[in-house]
């Protein structure tokens, strides 16, 4: 064991819990908090896979954006909440059987793979990974046009999301 | 004006299609803003091909003019139009009737919007015909000019229209299939549908080739004749003729004049562009039929017009015995290809395509204009009309002398040409056609004797039946008609000296 | 102006004043009038100009006025198209130009220029008499204008047939002048039997001329070319003539003869193509005169005359040709016995004079018929021009007594009129002379003795034999018609009446007149007796026959031929004096012989044989029959048999097999499941989320199962 | 070092935590809760296999930042959606929902 997978196992272990609890609170707004704390654990994740890049953007984008909408949306339906009651609805039991095959599958797939225990390759020097990203990004040879399409989305989420939230009285 | 010299034919083709494009956004009520639109947008045309024609060199061989786009790639397809002295000629009869014809038609008041817009389409779709060097394109066009004229004669014909346009839609139909046939299986061998290419892969295919599990010589004789059905039926050949009394009679005027015009050129022009270089061969071997059954036309044609008491079907009827000459000139052609008699013939054949495209025009329209007036085509209701409507008599006897062949006149050029060549290879048929020549004489003697001479017609003198002279627009269509079956006549050398080039390099 | 750039112009100021007439100056008669005389005049002057530089020619036959201009492409050579003056050309422009410009002046007259518009005249009918102080005078013809229009376009083909120097522009004012006839003739299209007529005058003529175009085809396809100057080269006349043509054992040189002949059949109104021309004299009298002396039926004789040279290379056209010409001439002169319409007479007495000419030509008398042509085109128009002046004075009687039912045209309500009309009475009588032969002071002797003369001295004994008694038969009909309408005394209160024409018909008359009795001296043979050593030589014969690349020569001199047309012409003037001087009425001519007067029944047998069966088998067998019932049958049964076949496909595949098992029983499936399966449409999404998986753990076990395990 | 094996089991037990989410919870925000953490777990994927694949190919990383897109796009749709439904409806309970029921 060394120290970078003790630290994977500890990030892991807190990020897989707070995942629990996201989809067991009662109450949404403790829920919406494990989210933020799940995302905080996979940009943690991202770091230890050299992704700083990616683990910034995690936590600006999810964490300082999406999270907050949550938060936002939670407090709008605030006098809905259904505190009380049952949180898991009838079916939670298949639900919870659809989880755990998945899970299932997945790791057996992944028990049967060849690539399983590949480690990975030192980082050459020099290397900047985010010019390289933003290279690529705009670069017409590479991902310019699902970077473009990507931002035709957004808008369109945009449009779509003012359009069905607008208060039309 | 580089560009106006490098895609002068897409111009001439696609402009008609264009306007009819605008009209569609005009508004619907505004009759008389679409006569004036057509007319003036079917000027266009007619003047880039009188600098077409300036600018075509008749002494050069080949198509001139050539645009290649492609099209259909995947099946060897361009989209390929150019010109040579054959089809400029006939480019010209079309771009030059259409205003015409258009001129003609401003007295229809029903849906203008659409009959104006499919008379640019069908103009479109003629020019195609005359243009493609592309199998494909060629009967695309072929099949484009046959629908508007459908909607043409169901929509504003006369009383019998619907039996007449799906007989004529049929029987067209009928002789496309085998051609569209055809034309697969020359595509689907060669790989191209280009004009020029196939000329010279079709004719050097060795004999002794075994194509689609047949000995070559029976795969050319099954698609000679498919083509020469297709094209007879358009010409129209006897026995195929029947369907054109009825669509003639029951067009409207102008529908009447473009289908006599140019629409049957369509046909004649098949023969000429593809069976004759196509099948040198099988032309030369059944040039006594193709030559029976111009001879029939001819024959039957005049007999059955002189039997007529309906004044527009005597006259559609004269189209049959004059087309025939057309097919007679080809056939001789075929059989004499290579020789002076051939070229005689041939050059013939076109001027007379062209001739017929002047006079059977005006005769329709003619007929047309005293329809108009009466709501009558019954000859026996006519007679003695003349004292009432002296300018239109005279412009009748004119035209009807034109149809007769009169010299001095038009007609007889090409007669004479095509009697002329086709006199030495095919003497019997061309002495058995002089019988229809001289049954010309009778039916159009018939139609003036019963239109405009006899006792003075009281019926139509008087009161609300009284006759009105032809007016001023109606002469304006007639005047450009007659002023160039006058000069054809007393100097055809402008018009023939570019289709005789053309002819002596290919036949 | 070169004389060849001269010729090029004659045609021209007819066709200028014909397109003017119509156009601009058709609403004034006088305008119209002065148009159309100016341009007769014109190519009058022009003709006369070009006559008189021919005569000035050294060995003008070998050196005519030619010059020609490409005119149609034809492969890679030109067909060319010219003018041509040689002798021949020359002496047939030169009556040609008198007469026509003669029958344009007494058009004036004839049309009643200067009388006021008729009462109840419209455009289509003669005029009917205008009343002016009460009493009814002759009314001018509503279409004066358009008649002179006509008539310049129908001297425009005359020119342009005369100076063309090739058989396609000779065919062109042919044809040209077969529409004006029929124009002309049908000009009262009001007239039910003037439309007839014009019709038939052109359908008769036309079956000719189909043939005729025929023979050009044919010429123009062996030798290349149509211009008569190389045509009519030793070369290609030898080639045509040893070129077999496959048909009756002719040779090509033969077979184009005969059917450019029978082209001159129709028009000059030869057996069997004659039927057309007694009928033309509903037209106008001018056109008459127009049509039947001096342009119509003379083009058909001077196209064969033209085409001699090449007739003449086979002996069997050339039978054919002499065998037409004789019956012809002996055929219409019976026929023209028995007739008693002034202008019948004269219709008929044409046709027997052009066989005349025919004849002469069949038996290689190629000067005397071009001499016949040109003297009877004089006497002729003048006996023409002079019947319309005598139905114009009787038409004067007519008015005068008002009953309309006399027939100003019919011989037998005429009588004495020598008095009333005598420059009319005079100048018929030397016409009528002339006709008849009447020896040495008319032109008519000569031509006509030049044709006996060739036959008898060319061994035709056959010819000659038909030719004198046709001429005894002239001689008698023309005085019979020159007794009953001049001499004696008047049979009717309208001839009584009768009266001169005006200056403007009379004068065509005298200067006709002239021509009739002078022309006839140029061509007096060398060894007439006495007058021969007299004039020294044959002008006509020498300048005419220089036309040819051989001098045709002159036959013997012989009494025989001269004594048969003394007696014939004198005989048969006396005789016609002595029937009829004193008939008074139709009952007391002997000579009504229906067969004759029926003209052989020669319409009545065309009319059942040809017309009749034409349009029938028109009508009914090519249209009804072959076209609505056959191939329209045909075509028609192809509607009913789709029919059948689609409903049969109907009836037993689509409805019980598509429709029913495969189209509602795929439904009744579909609908079994979609009720079956439908409570599994609970519109909650999680539980659609957790069935979707469920079926992808399915069939991805299942898939991995079959793939890697099995 | 950490093997890929061990990233791919936490995002593989990510994900099923975060379908488990959305398969049975009730209100519809926490719904998108759940499928937010299985977006998550995706990304840790892709950036995992960026790693230990060839680092000069961005492939994975420009993935992962569309996911984020397609995320942000997704959420800020499902709340305004979730929103919209409370107005009508006046519930957030997605089981209260069946009106596309037969």
């Amino acid at each position: 064991m060394t120290t970078e997978q003790i630290i994977f196992l500890i990030v892991a272990g807190a990020t897989l819990a707070s995942g629990l609890l996201v989809v067991t609170s009662r109450n949404l707004i403790h829920a919406a908090l494990w989210l933020v704390a799940t995302l905080f654990g996979v940009a943690i994740v991202y770091t230890l896979l050299n992704a700083g890049f990616m683990a910034v953007v995690q936590v600006v984008v999810y964490i300082g954006a999406i999270a907050i909408l949550f938060i936002f949306a939670v407090m709008l339906t605030r006098k809905d909440m259904r505190d009380s009651g049952a949180q898991l609805n009838s079916n939670w039991w298949a639900g919870a059987l659809m989880a755990v095959l998945t899970f299932g599958g997945l790791f057996a797939m992944l028990r049967t793979w060849g690539g399983m225990s590949k480690t990975a390759a030192e980082i050459p020097a020099g290397f900047d990974q985010i010019a390289e990203l933003g290279a690529q990004l705009t670069s017409p040879e590479a991902y310019v046009l699902p970077f473009e399409v990507a931002s035709v989305l957004l808008l369109a989420a945009m449009v779509g999301a003012v359009y069905l939230a607008f208060n039309k009285k | 004006m580089d560009f106006l010299n490098t895609h002068l034919l897409s111009l001439i083709l696609f402009l008609p299609t264009f306007a009819a494009v605008v009209i569609l956004f005009l508004p619907s009520e505004e009759s008389k803003l679409h006569r004036w639109f057509a007319f003036g947008a079917s000027l266009i045309p007619f003047g880039l091909t009188l600098y077409l024609w300036n600018a075509f060199d008749p002494n050069r061989t080949g198509f001139q003019f050539q645009e290649q786009y492609a099209w259909y790639e995947a099946i060897g397809s361009n989209f390929h139009i150019g010109v040579d002295g054959i089809s400029i000629s006939m480019v010209l009869l079309t771009t030059f009737l259409t205003p015409l014809a258009i001129l003609a038609s401003f007295s229809v008041s029903d849906k203008t919007k659409a009959y104006f817009m499919l008379f640019l389409f069908l103009e479109t779709g003629m020019l195609g015909v005359f243009m493609a060097l592309d199998l494909l394109i060629f009967f695309v066009f072929w099949e484009i000019g046959l629908v508007p004229m459908y909607f043409l004669i169901n929509q504003w014909g006369s009383a019998n229209r619907n039996y007449a346009s799906l007989k004529f839609m049929i029987y067209t139909m009928g002789g496309s299939l085998g051609l569209l046939l055809a034309i697969q299986m020359l595509g689907v061998l060669f790989g191209t549908y280009d004009l020029v290419t196939l000329y010279q892969n079709w004719n050097s295919l060795d004999s002794g080739t075994v194509l689609l599990g047949m000995p070559v010589h029976t795969v050319k004789t099954i698609a000679f004749w498919a083509f020469v059905i297709a094209f007879a039926i358009k010409v129209p050949l006897w026995p195929f003729h029947t369907w054109l009394p009825d669509a003639h009679t029951e067009a409207p005027t102008a529908g009447s004049m473009i289908l006599a015009g140019v629409l049957l050129k369509l046909g004649a022009y098949g023969f000429i562009r593809l069976v004759l270089p196509f099948y040198p061969n099988e032309a030369r071997m059944f040039s006594g039929a193709l030559a029976f059954l111009a001879v029939a036309a001819i024959v039957f044609g005049a007999f059955a017009s002189y039997a007529q008491t309906d004044f527009k079907r005597l006259v559609a009827y004269s189209s049959v015995n004059h087309m025939g000459f057309v097919v007679l000139g080809i056939a001789a052609a075929g059989l004499a290809a290579g020789t002076k008699d051939a070229h005689i013939a041939m050059s013939g054949a076109v001027l007379q395509m062209f001739n017929h495209g002047l006079s059977a025009a005006g005769m329709f329209f003619l007929v047309g204009v005293i329809y108009e007036r009466t709501h009558t085509r019954d000859l026996n209701q006519f007679g003695g009309l003349f004292p009432l409507v002296p300018v239109y008599g005279g412009i009748l006897i004119f035209t009807s002398m034109a149809s007769l062949g009169l010299p001095g006149l038009n007609g007889f050029v090409s007669e004479f040409m095509v009697v002329r060549g086709a006199y030495p290879v095919l003497t019997v048929y061309t002495a058995v056609a002089m019988l229809g020549l001289l049954f010309t004489g009778a039916y159009i003697l018939k139609g003036i004797k019963s239109v405009l001479h006899g006792p003075m017609n009281e019926h139509w003198a008087h009161g609300e039946h009284k006759l009105t002279e032809i007016n001023t627009r109606e002469i304006l269509v007639m005047l450009p008609l007659m002023v160039l079956i006058l000069i054809l006549g007393i100097w055809p050398a402008w018009l023939v000296s570019v289709i005789n080039q053309t002819v002596v390099a290919l036949f | 102006m070169t004389t060849e750039n001269l010729i090029w112009l004659i045609p021209l100021p007819p066709l200028i004043s014909f397109a003017l007439i119509v156009l601009f100056t058709n609403k004034n008669k006088a305008l119209s009038h002065t148009v159309a005389i100016s341009a007769a005049f014109l190519s009058w002057l022009g003709a006369m100009i070009v006559f008189v530089r021919a005569l000035g020619v050294e060995h003008f036959g070998e050196h005519p006025f030619a010059s020609s201009i490409n005119w149609l492409p034809t492969g890679d050579t030109w067909l060319k198209v010219g003018v041509l003056i040689d002798p021949l050309g020359a002496a047939v422009l030169f009556f040609v130009a008198w007469t026509i410009l003669m029958i344009f002046l007494y058009s004036v007259g004839y049309h009643n220029f200067g009388q006021p518009a008729g009462d109840h005249d419209h455009a289509g009918l003669p005029p009917h008499g205008a009343t002016v102080h009460g009493h009814t005078v002759l009314s001018v013809e509503p279409m004066y204008s358009r008649f002179f229009a006509f008539i310049s376009l129908f001297a425009f083909g005359m020119f342009t047939l005369v100076v063309s120097d090739s058989l396609l522009t000779l065919f062109v004012g042919w044809e040209i002048m077969g529409l004006c006839s029929y124009l002309l003739i049908g000009f009262w299209y009001a007239k039910p039997s003037a439309r007839a007529a014009g019709i038939k005058a052109f359908m008769t003529t036309r079956i000719g001329d189909v043939f005729m175009l025929l023979g050009i085809a044919f010429l123009y396809s062996v030798t290349g070319t149509l211009s008569f100057r190389e045509i009519f080269t030793e070369e290609i006349l030898h080639t045509l003539a040893s070129v077999p043509s496959g048909v009756f054992g002719l040779s090509a040189a033969g077979l184009i003869g005969l059917l450019l002949f029978i082209g001159t059949v129709g028009k000059s109104a030869q057996f069997p193509l004659h039927v057309w021309l007694p009928d033309a004299m509903e037209g106008p009298t001018p056109v008459s005169a127009m049509i039947h002396a001096a342009t119509m039926v003379s083009a058909g004789v001077y196209a064969v005359i033209r085409m001699f040279p090449l007739l003449s290379m086979d002996e069997k056209t050339m039978t054919v040709v002499a065998f037409i010409g004789a019956f012809t001439a002996i055929f219409a002169a019976t026929i023209a016995v028995a007739q008693n319409d002034i202008k019948r007479v004269l219709a008929y007495s044409t046709i027997s004079q052009l066989g005349f000419m025919i004849a002469a030509l069949g038996i290689g008398a190629y000067v005397a018929a071009a001499f016949h042509l040109i003297t009877h085109a004089f006497f002729k128009a003048l006996l023409f021009l002079g019947s319309g002046s005598v139905i114009h004075g009787m038409e004067h009687g007519v008015f005068h007594t008002g009953n309309h039912k006399v027939d100003p045209q019919d011989m037998f309500n005429m009588g004495g009129l020598k008095d009333k009309m005598p420059i009319t009475f005079w100048t018929f009588l030397i016409g009528g002379f002339a006709l008849s032969g009447f020896p040495l002071v008319t032109a008519g002797f000569w031509s006509k003795d030049e044709i006996l003369a060739d036959a008898w001295g060319h061994h035709h004994y056959i010819v000659f034999a038909t030719l004198a008694i046709a001429a005894f038969f002239t001689a008698f009909y023309t005085m019979r018609q020159i007794t009953l309408t001049f001499l004696g005394s008047p049979r009717t209160e309208e001839a009584k009446h009768a009266h001169e024409t005006p200056w403007t018909m009379t004068t065509p008359l005298v200067v006709l007149a002239f021509f009739a009795v002078t022309y006839g001296w140029v061509g007096i043979p060398e060894h007439f007796p006495v007058l021969g050593p007299l004039v020294n030589n044959n002008w006509f014969h020498d300048f005419v026959g220089h036309t040819l690349e051989h001098v045709p020569e002159a036959p013997e001199f012989s009494w025989i031929p001269l004594l048969t047309s003394l007696v014939v012409a004198l005989g048969g003037l006396g005789l016609g004096w002595f029937v009829y001087k004193d008939v008074k009425s139709v009952e007391q001519d002997k000579f009504q012989i229906s067969f004759l007067k029926n003209k052989y029944y020669f319409d009545e047998l065309y009319e059942v044989v040809f017309i009749n069966p034409a349009y029938w088998v028109a009508e009914n067998v090519i249209y009804k029959f072959m076209d609505q019932g056959v191939i329209d049958g045909v075509l028609h049964i192809f509607g009913p048999v789709t029919d059948k076949i689609g409903s049969a496909i109907r009836n037993y595949f689509d409805v019980p097999v598509v429709n029913q098992f495969i189209g509602d029983g795929s439904a009744e499936v579909a609908w079994w499941f979609g009720k079956n399966l439908r409570p599994i449409q609970t519109g909650r999404i999680q539980q659609y989320f957790i069935l979707s998986l469920v079926v992808i753990f399915v069939v991805g076990g299942l898939l991995y199962y079959i793939l890697t395990l099995a | 070092m950490i093997p890929l094996s061990w990233y791919l089991t936490f995002a593989a037990a990510l994900f099923s935590i975060g379908l488990f989410g959305a398969l049975s919870r009730r209100n519809m925000v926490a719904i998108l809760l759940g499928v937010e953490l299985m977006l998550n777990a995706v990304n840790v994927n892709l950036v995992a296999f960026w790693r230990y694949g060839d680092v000069a190919q961005m492939a994975g990383q420009v993935f992962a930042i569309i996911v984020f897109a397609v995320a942000a796009a997704e959420v800020a749709v499902g709340l305004a959606l979730v929103i919209s439904v409370y107005r009508r409806h006046n519930t957030v309970i997605a089981e209260e929902l069946d009106l596309m029921k037969w």
